[in-house]
């Protein structure tokens, strides 16, 4: 990947989101990258937007859900990013179009919304069997994507456990490059005992890493529930700095993305209870 | 003097508008609809399908704030992608549920900015994650958190989701069926005036008044000659609510 | 369904065929039917040509793979039927399309082939980002289709337990109603506790059927393998009929189709070592 | 004389043909290139790749007729859908095998009719599930299990999945890349002459000569003066072939 490409990033909103990577893309230290997702994300896109990464965003929904992300309203108030305006359709449709190999994915929805008439990804077409007037949206090609599934084995085989996978193996599809943390590497002999549970093939992902908790602070079940307290604590940071106050979020991101080396010095800055928390909360659901 | 919750209230109010054998969904940040679903399943609806996000029949032992995460599912009989959300997504759904930044006299909404224009905006709202369920779905229903006139405006400044645009001929000229039925706000339950398709008063919650819900709104509601008082949970359906949908009290 | 409508037949070849619900079809005596099914389709496309109901195919491939169709390809060489020219992309694309939602799905493959010069599916268009031609498939919506998995509940949610599902799953997504056949029907509390195993969601199947042997004579992996042996004595009745001699094949039709009032007479006619014999290859494979 | 069969040999001589890393599957009534590409997998390409035909990775324990039944497979790495076969058939393979009622002198392959028109046919064929491996992949085998002037013809009367066309003016008129790279007869290996795309004798099968070759194609071979002899199967190759690919003898 280099300065300017588009990076997709698995998971959903708070579910399944390979956010170690994104840490490592963060210090990887590209400029102006373009982002997308599923249709639902939140907080890695934030974190991303905070480390001043990003220069546009594809991403339909950036949100916390009970609260907004502050860098990215933050970002997208002072002119800092171009956040395009782009639907669950037309991002859906751009992974598709680009997993099936044709430049474009029809869709006939989207009357009375303001959506589409500002989204860059759509133009009109006519459909040639019925006359009638639609849209296309425009292939998605990431160069490359980041996926989180809780299981793997070496070859790059995913299975994920959780009962929703969202948009994780079309994405993987229709990207150049996919990398994929997993929460543990299986035999491959697991994955030969039940390949219709593979959820992303090997023949589409180029690299697997095995990494604790690579999702946190998302949610990867049935291994480990949210952790909201942590998003919390991140988004009062965020809101602070966007209200003129910048320390607190820069702290954050010095200590738990650029100063962490490995994921074990991101896990050890946690609170020993935490995970253990997570583990017992995802269990009980 | 009431001894349910207001956002109780909500769930209860939705709960009954739910048909036996319809399908529908919730989307995200939706603890309101969700109990509505699950209580309408444990009342008069339950062979309601829940289907239309990513999942088929969930069965959460508990309410969660969002819908859209495995915490909120319990067992489920089947599990989607968005390759199959984008088939849902056209052909629409029986039911789903919208809630906004703000909300206007036809029932459109707004999840994308406030003030300025799309890419200056005075303030950017979280955008939207799949906004065809309210064109093709054959109702919605608008549950917002808040009633107050910050959030109902007489036009909202981007439509979002689209509700009757500016009325029976927008809508008709868009080509739309379907549309908002109701709002069912903390304050009072709100119609569609058939005419002007523009929200009115249908029934005012116990606690306020119609009085508290024109104060409220920041845009003229349409008349109607036939405001009653919301009916209150059931003592029966607030048990089932607080026993088996909600036990934690999530919306207490 | 009425005459002349679309029928789509699930599985693929000899594999996961619903072959109990088309003799139950041909049974009800429609005529003029359109037929199609996953790409590839051989035994129960050729007994509904034999008997007669079918008028058109939208089939690509109609064979019994070590050997041709017979009646099949008597029909259309004494022009009884129409057998359009399509292909495994305009087919699924079409499928893919209805599912979808949309009124059709771009290709843009099948250069220098003679099949798109004929497919009456597909039609040019040009594609608004790129301005290039390609091809534009219809929306293929079956009025029924008929599935087999190995296991459903009574709720009609299907679970297959093949390595392979092939078009199943596109295929109910696509279709206005939905008959499925299992070899079992398991508890709900089966399917709730492996949601993700869920391979056809009850919300696409309007009824459910538990048949014993429902896809014989073709194979239902892992519960029975394939009756290549009956599916060799029909093609050789049905060869003989093309060549002249009908008398054998009007026989098997009725003794076996029209002549079968459940399917425990059909299965009685099987000789007593046929069934276990299936089981047993499809156990030791 | 021999101790492997004329189907052995072919199966070694595309084996030899695919290199470790790569891509590829076989699709329907396809025992011999199935057998290659295990051959190969046992041999030179431990890495080779056997995925596009809705499964990943097969191990079967036993050749069948068909690979498109789970009775071919074996234990897979993962099962796929005509969905994802779709965006393979756009995207290609690295090798795929073709087979077919006629083959033309420039490798196109005709399964739809013989004689009189698609629609009013002498014969009808069986038409192919996938014509698009042909043109997207990079490239492709032609392996019949006959030669002779009945099917080797000098044009085809239907193009179901392209070879080279009418040759290279044509070939590059459609836009296309890959094409066929052999054809691996029962009697001989045919390559195409760079200059004109037509088939040509590469090699000749120790059991054959080019006399039969000839007199068994029913239009002009291209003249190439390297023609040798098909070499046979190593001792190594044939007891792997025998021992763990086809323990059955299916190509006996």
């Amino acid at each position: 990947m280099s300065d300017g490409d588009l990076l997709a990033i698995g998971g959903l909103f708070k579910q399944g989101r390979p956010t170690a990577l994104v840490r490592e893309v963060i210090k990887a230290d590209f400029k102006d990258l373009k982002v997308s997702s599923s249709p639902g994300s939140g907080f890695d896109v934030d974190l991303l937007i905070a480390t001043g990464c990003v220069a546009e965003t594809y991403c339909p929904a950036v949100t916390l859900e009970e609260r907004m992300c502050p860098s990215f309203r933050h970002a997208v108030e002072e002119g800092r990013i171009r956040a395009h305006c782009v639907d669950a359709l037309s991002v859906v449709g751009g992974y598709l179009a680009s997993a099936n190999g044709v430049p474009f994915q029809p869709v006939a929805a989207w009357k009375g919304s303001d959506v589409p008439k500002h989204n860059p990804l759509v133009a009109h077409i006519t459909c040639p069997f019925t006359g009638e007037t639609l849209f296309a949206t425009r292939a998605l090609r990431p160069k490359l994507a980041l996926i989180h599934a809780q299981e793997g084995d070496v070859y790059g085989n995913l299975r994920h456990l959780s009962t929703m996978t969202y948009a994780d193996q079309m994405i993987a599809r229709a990207s150049d490059f996919v990398i994929a943390s997993v929460d543990r590497i299986v035999a491959p002999d697991d994955i030969l005992s039940r390949p219709r549970e593979t959820s992303v093939p090997n023949i589409y992902v180029d690299a697997i890493v095995e990494l604790p908790y690579a999702a946190h602070p998302s949610g990867s079940f049935p291994h480990y529930s949210i952790d909201e307290a942590y998003i919390d604590a991140y988004a009062d940071l965020a809101e602070a700095a966007r209200k003129g106050a910048p320390e607190g979020l820069r702290m954050f991101l010095e200590q738990d993305v650029s100063g962490c080396a490995s994921q074990r010095d991101y896990l050890s800055r946690l609170p020993d209870t935490r995970l253990p928390a997570l583990e017992e909360e995802a269990r009980n659901l | 003097m009431s001894d349910y919750s207001i956002q109780e209230l909500q769930a209860v109010l939705l709960s009954r508008e739910l048909k036996n054998g319809e399908l529908g969904a919730a989307g995200a940040a939706a603890a309101i609809p969700m109990a509505a679903i699950l209580l309408a399943r444990l009342t008069h609806a339950p062979d309601l399908q829940i289907a239309g996000e990513m999942f088929v029949n969930p069965n959460p032992t508990q309410l969660w704030p969002s819908m859209l995460d495995d915490r909120a599912l319990g067992a489920c009989e089947a599990a989607e992608t968005f390759l199959e959300l984008f088939g849902h997504s056209h052909r629409g759904l029986d039911f789903f549920f919208h809630n906004g930044l703000q909300i206007d006299a036809h029932g459109n909404i707004n999840l994308h900015h406030i003030g300025g224009t799309l890419h200056e905006p005075k303030m950017r709202g979280p955008g939207a994650a799949n906004i065809s369920y309210a064109g093709q779905s054959k109702r919605f229903y608008i549950c917002p958190t808040v009633h107050s006139r910050r959030n109902f405006v007489e036009r909202v400044d981007f439509i979002t989701s689209p509700g009757y645009l500016d009325g029976p001929e927008s809508f008709a000229a868009a080509g739309m069926n379907g549309g908002p039925h109701l709002c069912v706000s903390p304050l009072a339950v709100l119609d569609f005036d058939p005419d002007t398709l523009r929200m009115r008063i249908h029934s005012v919650h116990p606690h306020s008044s119609v009085e508290e819900v024109v104060e409220n709104t920041g845009f003229e509601l349409g008349a109607n000659r036939n405001v009653h008082m919301s009916k209150p949970p059931t003592r029966d359906e607030l048990r089932l609510l607080r026993e088996i949908v909600d036990p934690r009290g999530y919306l207490r």
